[in-house]
């Protein structure tokens, strides 16, 4: 050997060493060998890329020996998730090798069985669909529901539908806007600056397992920081969940009955007057007791509060403590950049939109807006627009709001949306149907209903990597590449306080005959061919994500995804206004994306408060005005013509209870849920259907780890459990360990499911916990007929305003089919040693 | 039949992977002549075994790095024909391991052969005369022999070094 | 010579059970099934134990990743009669698969019950075993296993520092359960160096160790939660 | 007869009489004529046997998994019988022994089968540990890489040197009698030639073979007590609750004692009935040992109460959690089963006459056999069913195999007394009958030498 | 009771007992060895130490003197063998007695 293995040593050593060694000659090292040590070992490599296994999109590492992917873990520079991976991302390697998925299209024969079909001939077949709708201008027949989490592949959905004349597309997402959109005026989730508050209240969402991002949660209040000051968690909800127990207060209150608990803690924080004054005058509306146009005084917020909402009362309807209620308020007003963030089962429920606005309207009492550890709005993401195209005849405007079409509340609807699932489900005159990236038929309220209506339709085109529950209700199933197969985007997840854009890129190819929906798609409008091939001209999805990414580059806000020493430098360049450029040009920038795994904007653009408070008023609408045109409107539809009986009938028509004023409906207030079921029984529950960590995303269970460790912070996995208060548990004789069947009339298709009772001392008593995600058919191998599941029994309620489905709907009662089978489950209590 | 196939499975020209423990020479697809390309044409063993130095595997060569010389006949021996032909097929050439580790045992060219120092004789033997393939490991990765190694060179023997 | 330990932050901890399934990816651990899980025969090298204190609607709950604590005074290791698990010179108690005869000794010795057994030989579905992790051996039937403090990223890191001539750094070997956690909760290090993150973490006043008085002398420190 | 007696009238008629050939006719009845019985309840049990073997090789095929073990109940039956069985092994050569050491004249029908009994039951309890292997191929780690540091390791010297020490103890009183049976003609005939050692009853022959048992005898008891203690120490040398216990030692060797003096029982009126040996086991035995079978349910309720009673009252939590799961947790049953089989019986059927009679022995003899059965149980399982930490306690339900491998351990023992008993005699002849010829004279000398000294043969100053 | 007639052993008989005597020898030669070998093991690998190393070693005076008696009565019974007829059973042992 030319030189001396030390030296070899030493240049293997470093990694930047490396390079300024071996090209200034200074050994004679064979050009191989020095690409082989910058290389490293080359036979084992790490490629960053992201999750696609729900909606989060955190970012992760793959590690790959020989080619083949041997180890994910989290992407440790993603500001996501910063290193962290949850269960279900480690699955992804089991998911991407599970037996049961699906290796070519399928096609469903006249008798209703499946063939295996070609690319070719599923694509021509569908193609011909669509040219037959393109010509006929009955584009209005097809429509579009997927569950992708990327923005760009709904762009995407949105222009091939508009291309062939459809307004009918939507995209299911986790939370509803609708209450940001009437007090904030803003048409999304905002975000909630959880890296940098001090203290968050969390109403009903368990934040450190569910919600759109559960590990950022993690990662930004406990993970990124330091002992001292660290993020507490305050946490309002009916179940003892893991983010629960580690909650430094909990205040476990009713199913439904947050808002009563959320508004006495704002009574307390108004009636101690230690609210932020300066914030509520400047920048909110209907906090004191205003005057109309027609002069007559209308209740304000504050009223409300101090006239309803004592802690006495509060803790009353919500089943819970006043004396607590009293200390998270004072604990709150001591915080100095506390934020208050609502979902999973306070916005499952019929009163969801009410109980989203309590909890929003504490953010306000505490100025938690636009301000670090508060609520903001994430830039936009400088995505290049698309180029514009000549719509088919017919086709809505191309915004895509303000559209008609099936998935848009219908005219004699009193709430303000639909949900995509029963919009379905109740359409009528379709002949094509797109399903991508999600899996209605078992995991809506009203599956079993679109089932029905997917048999009307002539045509539905699932696009799936299993032939799960939805996909096996369509006529062709189209196999599609998983998130380590190919190229594919995640958007900023709900309530994410910055910009991110994930990119996932194929570190595998494709196991079997799959593709990316995107990419079908495109071949589809090819061969569609009119509108449809002018409207969407990329050759592939890769191309078109390079396009639509390159005004990442060209806008020059926000980086690559970076270590932490290049974030602090972007962020106190872009604090200071400047422009971080990214080097290089248009393949660069695109490799870097890929190399590093995604592009992030974290600065925020302070003191925009347009931009903030969208509203007529231009500030937080306590009382809202768009409710309360909306409900008006209702009102007078219905023949009231007078302001204010059109206000009480719209209210009326709604369904609802009000005990004060009309007023107090536009308001945040405390609405008593709509439970089905089981009647008055003494011994009825309320059934919460909850999405434990390891039921994230559809396809997670096809991991024999996850269902093994299924119910990990409780018990063993392979079941479905219900966790039952120990006085709930007494009440009804059931012992843990105990199989239960739970039942209810309410829905109308089926009426049992079976679960093993878990106790739980801290659960609210009267309430049912069960989990989502099992009891699962098409998954194959371990998944199938593991559990059971709770969303097949739901009453099909809504949310009285949103229209949303509501999955806090059912009252169930517990039947006992066998009592413990194994002796000797002992309780656990006591300390530790 | 299952005599039939477990003779089969240990016979010479099995493809399937055999004992060390064998008294018969394992038959190379090709007769590589180790001795040409090294002694007389001078290449060093990494030049083929790329990753002998850098990494767990030392890796057994392939077309792709034969192809480099032999994308068309250097010679007129039978033997390269042979892999000129799997070279113009695009086929991997079937060679046989000759040196294996059990599973459960964690072994590193890289450890040994670049941070170690030791030569490639050591255990290899004196492989750059050999013009036949080698047909039997020289050094039988054995654990006693594994230990008395390391004995006698002042290495660790705690198990969890090598056993993973 | 490195004595290695891991600190868990049990305040910090939040249950999320990502160092669960980063350990059984990570360790090729295989999956046993319903039935087998219905006969308790589930196994994770760490696993979240929860403990409820209280039965009323103010019960606390409490989650401990438990693992091997990797004692210095192993009462595993006192009792196995092959030499199949032992203290190694770094402080990790090792388990050589190929040697265990599956006579559970170890495991009816252990006081934290950290160790299982593989009662039928695991399976992989499908293509399943193609992502097995090659770091670490797949183990057979009848054999006891159960955390190694991921030693083969000790044995990688210790190849990298002798390759670049010098000592391996603090927080250069990071197991699988510490990388995944996004709490940050797992530290681990070189217990006997003074100025490692773990070694400080052990010298907190809140740190505790299981079982102390058993006299096993862990090498795995809790962090008492707070408040 | 030729000794000269000097049995001294006052004390009673001589009872000697002379071993008649119609009696050595019957002790030798089941190697003379074994009969078509033996063919049919050997055929039985080895096809027991071989059904538990067939059941086992599900084991040997898909691993341990085919039994009812699990997390954290590592051990069950497999241990449990091991323990069990070692414990009865105590009945035989430690009873023997301390029987003939201090010349307890009425052993002689009895050492045979306890000797038997020891030999045939440590080689079914030595095995178990075996059956209990995840990977028993891999034995021979154990003799290639053993570590003596391991109580295991202690077991397998242990248990060897005492299966050594009882077969040499077994084997040496034997060989008058192969002797005898060599000269009777039985066969096969090398057999008894190769065992019998060129035996001819010669003085210089005795003496060697006293003088060998006289060592082994005391040799043997010091093993058989460390073999008991040493398979406690398999588990007092854990730190788990319940285990982890000084007293187990002792426990474990009274516990072995009392176990195997039962067994013994039931073997010899098994036995008794079935080669019609009533006149040579007689009450007066059954009584003797029924009474040293009450003391030791006595003294084995002590150890037990001993043992529970520092666990409760140092109300340490691991302990405490075992000892409610025995007490009134899912192991109350046998645990309380264990306490009225061992105690509660023997000591109301063993105290008064009208109830200790052979049938009355008898239900008491089976009654302790399955009582310390489940107290091995209750050490083995409870412990290991409920962890230090706060998981939830184990379970353990047997699976068949593992029933089945009980059933063969029994048959096994049962087959091992059918292939004694058809090749040699299960009563000591020789003993017997040198208890005929020897025994009322010694028996009278050693009394009399208890008794007062006569005045006159008074170490005084006067001489004669 | 009739004087059952002695019958003189076979000489691969004898050679069958003497094998078996050298077999037990060298069980318990190799059983002690056996021991040693673990104690030296155990040190090469800086097990544990532990005194409870002395409960496997007073195993092995136990096999020895075990095996130590078997020979004795084995070489005593065939040296004690030699037919004297002029003794009886009991006559033997009266003039042991002395």
């Amino acid at each position: 050997m030319i030189f001396e293995r030390r030296d070899f040593l030493k240049l293997l050593g470093g990694t930047v060493g490396t390079v300024s060694l071996g090209s200034c000659g200074r050994f004679l090292v064979p050009d191989r060998m020095v690409e082989q040590a910058l290389r490293g070992p080359g036979i084992e490599r790490q490629v960053n890329t992201i999750c696609g296994l729900c909606e989060g999109g955190c970012g992760v590492t793959v590690r790959l020996v020989d080619d083949l992917p041997v180890g994910l873990k989290g992407n440790s520079r993603h500001p996501l998730n910063r290193g962290g991976l949850c269960p279900v991302g480690q699955a992804g390697l089991e998911v991407l090798y599970a037996p049961n998925r699906l290796q070519g299209p399928l096609r469903r024969r006249p008798e209703g069985s499946f063939e295996a079909t070609g690319w070719e001939e599923a694509l021509t077949e569908i193609a011909k669909s669509l040219g037959d709708l393109q010509s006929s201008g009955n584009g209005r027949r097809a429509a579009f529901l997927h569950g992708e989490p990327g923005q760009l592949f709904d762009d995407l959905a949105r222009r091939f539908m508009q291309a062939l004349g459809s307004a009918n597309v939507a995209r299911r997402r986790g939370e509803t806007v609708l209450p940001y959109r009437l007090a904030q005026g803003i048409d999304q989730v905002p975000g909630f600056d959880l890296a940098n508050s001090d203290l968050v209240l969390s109403v009903g969402l368990d934040l450190f397992e569910d919600g759109a991002a559960p590990i950022h949660a993690v990662s930004a209040m406990v993970g990124s920081r330091d002992q001292a000051n660290r993020a507490s968690l305050i946490h309002i909800g009916s179940r003892l969940s893991p983010s629960a127990t580690k909650a430094a207060e909990r205040l476990a209150v009713a199913p439904g009955t947050h808002a009563a608990a959320v508004l006495g803690i704002a009574h307390v924080l108004v009636r101690e007057g230690r609210y932020d004054r300066n914030f509520v005058a400047k920048h909110t509306f209907g906090f004191e007791d205003w005057t109309d146009d027609r002069g007559e005084t209308r209740l304000g917020f504050r009223r409300l509060l101090l006239e309803q909402y004592y802690p006495d009362r509060a803790a009353q309807l919500s089943g819970s403590d006043p004396r607590a209620i009293i200390r998270i308020a004072r604990r709150l007003a001591r915080a100095e950049r506390p934020v208050v963030i609502c979902g999973g089962e306070a916005t499952s429920t019929s009163n969801a939109t009410w109980t989203t606005l309590a909890a929003h309207a504490l953010n306000a009492l505490l100025g938690a807006f636009d301000r670090p550890g508060g609520v903001a709005l994430p830039s936009t993401v400088p995505l290049t627009p698309l180029p514009p195209f000549s719509a088919a005849d017919g086709a809505p405007a191309q915004d895509g709001t303000g559209h008609s079409g099936i998935f848009a509340a219908p005219t004699d609807s009193t709430s303000f949306g639909i949900d995509p699932v029963e919009a379905l489900a109740g359409a009528d005159e379709l002949d094509v149907l797109f399903l991508s990236g999600t899996n209605p038929v078992y995991d809506s309220p009203a599956g079993s209903d679109l089932k029905k209506a997917l048999e009307r339709i002539p045509l539905v085109v699932a696009f799936s990597s299993f032939l799960d529950e939805t996909a096996a209700a369509a006529d062709i199933v189209l196999p599609v590449s998983l998130f380590l197969e190919t190229w594919q985007e995640s958007t900023t997840p709900e309530g994410v306080a910055f910009s991110v854009l994930g990119v996932s890129q194929p570190v595998v190819s494709p196991l079997f005959d799959s593709r990316h929906p995107g990419d079908a798609l495109l071949e589809l409008a090819r061969r569609a061919g009119g509108g449809l091939a002018t409207a969407l001209p990329w050759s592939s999805y890769e191309a078109y994500l390079k396009e639509r990414l390159e005004g990442l580059r060209t806008s020059g806000q926000g980086s690559v995804i970076s270590g932490s020493f290049e974030e602090s430098w972007v962020h106190f360049l872009e604090e200071r206004g400047w422009r971080f450029l990214e080097s290089g040009d248009r393949e660069a920038f695109w490799q870097g994306l890929a190399r590093k795994g995604g592009w992030w904007n974290p600065v925020l653009a302070r003191g925009d408060w347009n931009r903030m408070f969208r509203t007529s008023t231009g500030r937080y609408e306590f009382f809202s005005l768009e409710l309360e045109r909306h409900l008006e409107g209702l009102g007078r539809s219905a023949g009231e013509s007078e302001p204010e009986p059109a206000l009480r009938r719209g209210i009326e028509s709604l369904g609802l209870v009000i005990e004060a004023s009309v007023d107090e409906a536009c308001l945040p207030h405390f609405e008593p849920p709509r439970l089905a079921g089981s009647g008055a029984a003494a011994d009825a529950l309320t059934l919460v259907p909850f999405r434990p960590m390891t039921g994230r995303g559809d396809i997670g269970v096809a991991s024999p780890m996850l269902l093994e460790m299924y119910g990990y912070p409780v018990l063993s996995g392979w079941q479905t459990w219900v966790e039952l208060a120990p006085e709930t548990a007494h009440q009804l004789h059931l012992d843990e360990g105990d199989q239960v069947t739970l039942e209810t009339e309410a829905s109308p298709y089926e009426s049992a499911f079976e679960a093993v009772v878990k106790i739980e001392p801290g659960a609210v008593a009267g309430a049912a916990h069960v989990p989502c995600g099992l009891g699962r058919e098409g998954l194959g191998g371990a998944a199938d007929g593991v559990g059971d599941n709770p969303v097949r029994i739901l009453a099909r309620d809504r949310d009285s305003v949103s229209g949303a489905l509501a999955t806090v709907s059912t009252r169930v009662r517990s039947t006992l089919i066998k009592k413990r089978a194994r002796g000797g489950a002992r309780p656990l209590v006591g300390g530790h040693g | 039949m299952t005599a039939a196939g477990a003779l089969f499975a240990l016979s010479p020209s099995s493809p399937l992977p055999q004992p060390d423990w064998l008294p018969w020479r394992i038959q190379q697809p090709i007769a590589f002549n180790h001795n040409v390309h090294v002694e007389e044409l001078g290449f060093e063993c990494v030049d083929c075994h790329l990753y002998a130095l850098t990494s767990v595997r030392a890796t057994i060569p392939n077309i792709e790095n034969c192809a480099d010389c032999h994308e068309e006949a250097q010679t007129e021996s039978p033997e390269e024909a042979k892999l000129v032909e799997y070279i113009a097929a695009g086929e991997k050439v079937p060679w046989r391991k000759i040196y294996r580790v059990p599973d459960h045992v964690y072994f590193s060219h890289r450890r040994h052969a670049s941070i170690g120092a030791i030569e490639c004789e050591v255990c290899h033997g004196p492989i750059a005369e050999q013009v036949k393939p080698v047909g039997r490991p020289y050094w039988r990765p054995t654990m006693d022999n594994c230990m008395e190694c390391h004995e006698e060179s002042g290495a660790s023997n705690d198990c969890v070094y090598c056993h993973d | 010579m490195a004595r290695w330990g891991m600190a868990i932050d049990l305040d910090r901890c939040t249950g999320c059970g990502n160092c669960m399934a980063a350990c059984h990816q990570e360790n090729n651990l295989a999956a046993v099934g319903p039935e087998q899980t219905e006969q308790s025969r589930a196994f994770h090298w760490i696993r979240l134990v929860r403990e409820v204190s209280g039965s009323d609607a103010h019960a606390t709950v409490r989650y401990t990743p438990t693992l091997c604590v990797q004692c210095d005074d192993p009462p595993c290791v006192k009792v196995c009669p092959v030499h199949a698990t032992y203290l190694s010179e770094e402080g990790i108690v090792g388990q050589i698969y190929a040697r265990c005869i599956g006579c559970r000794y170890c495991m009816a010795a252990c006081p934290y019950n950290a160790k299982v057994f593989n009662w039928y030989e695991p399976e992989w579905p499908g293509e399943l075993k193609k992502k097995s992790n090659p770091d670490v051996s797949l183990r057979s039937h009848g054999v006891v296993e159960k955390c190694t403090f991921c030693h083969h990223r000790v044995n990688h890191a210790r190849e990298q520092a002798r390759a670049e001539d010098r000592e391996i750094r603090d927080g250069e070997v990071v197991p699988a359960c510490a990388e995944s956690c996004p709490a940050q909760a797992i530290v681990f290090g070189d217990l006997d160096d003074p100025e490692s993150m773990v070694s400080a973490r052990a010298r907190s006043p809140r740190a505790y160790r299981p079982h102390e008085d058993l006299g096993t002398r862990p090498k795995v420190f809790y962090l008492e939660e707070q408040e | 007869m030729s000794a000269e007696h000097t049995v001294r009238p006052e004390l009673g008629p001589t009872v000697s009489h002379d071993l008649s050939e119609r009696d050595i006719d019957v002790l030798l009845a089941s190697v003379e004529q074994p009969g078509s019985a033996f063919r049919v309840v050997t055929t039985v049990l080895v096809l027991i046997i071989l059904g538990a073997w067939v059941l086992f090789s599900r084991q040997i095929l898909y691993g341990l998994g085919v039994t009812g073990l699990n997390q954290p109940v590592g051990w069950g039956f497999y241990i449990v019988n091991f323990v069990f069985f070692i414990g009865i092994s105590h009945a035989g050569t430690l009873i023997s022994a301390i029987l003939r050491l201090s010349n307890a004249e009425w052993r002689r029908p009895i050492t045979r089968m306890a000797e038997v009994i020891t030999v045939v039951v440590l080689a079914i309890g030595a095995f178990h540990p075996v059956l209990d292997l995840g990977r028993p191929e891999r034995m021979l780690n154990i003799f290639t890489a053993g570590r003596l540091q391991s109580p295991l390791l202690w077991d397998v010297s242990s248990i060897s040197a005492y299966f050594m020490a009882s077969t040499v103890y077994l084997y040496m009183p034997l060989i008058p009698d192969i002797a005898l049976l060599r000269d009777r003609g039985a066969r096969p005939r090398w057999l008894y030639s190769f065992m019998a050692w060129n035996w001819q009853n010669t003085p210089r022959q005795r003496e060697v073979l006293e003088r060998a048992s006289n060592i082994m005898m005391i040799l043997v008891i010091p093993i058989a007590v460390s073999v008991h203690t040493v398979i406690s120490y398999i588990f007092a040398m854990t730190l788990q609750p319940g285990w982890h216990s000084t007293i187990f030692g002792p426990y474990f060797v009274v516990g072995a004692i009392f176990s195997g003096i039962a067994a013994l029982m039931v073997v010899m009126i098994v036995l008794r009935k079935v080669f019609h040996l009533e006149r040579f086991l007689k009450e007066i035995h059954f009584a003797h040992l029924s009474k040293l079978l009450l003391v030791m349910s006595l003294l084995w309720f002590y150890f037990t109460f001993s043992e529970f009673l520092t666990a409760f009252f140092g109300n340490e939590p691991a302990e405490i959690r075992v000892f409610f799961y025995k007490f009134t947790g899912p192991y109350a049953i046998p645990f309380w089963g264990m306490v009225v089989c061992n105690f509660l019986i023997p000591v109301v059927l063993l105290s008064f006459r009208r109830t200790r009679t052979i049938p009355g022995i008898m239900v008491a003899s089976i009654a302790i056999v399955i009582g310390m059965w489940l107290e091995r149980l209750n050490i083995v399982v409870p412990s290991l069913a409920n962890p230090r930490l706060a998981l939830p306690s184990g379970f353990y339900i047997p699976s068949l195999v593992e029933w089945g491998m009980f059933v063969g351990g029994l048959a096994t023992f049962a087959l091992g007394f059918v292939v004694f008993a058809r090749f040699f005699p299960l009563i000591s002849v020789w003993e017997l009958r040198e208890g005929q010829e020897t025994a009322v004279s010694e028996t009278a000398e050693r009394v009399a030498s208890y008794l007062p000294d006569r005045l006159e043969n008074a170490p005084t100053g006067e001489t004669t | 009771m009739t004087e059952p007639r002695f019958q003189e052993t076979p000489p691969w008989i004898a050679a069958l007992q003497v094998v078996s005597v050298a077999a037990i020898w060298v069980f318990v030669i190799g059983i002690s060895i056996w021991i040693i070998h673990l104690m030296r093991l155990s040190q090469t690998l800086h097990d544990v130490p532990s005194a409870s190393v002395g409960i496997s070693i007073v195993a092995i005076p136990v096999f020895l003197t075990g095996a130590s008696v078997l020979t004795y009565v084995f070489v005593g019974l065939r040296r004690g063998a030699t037919p004297s007829t002029a003794e009886g059973r009991g006559e033997g042992r009266g003039a042991e007695q002395e």
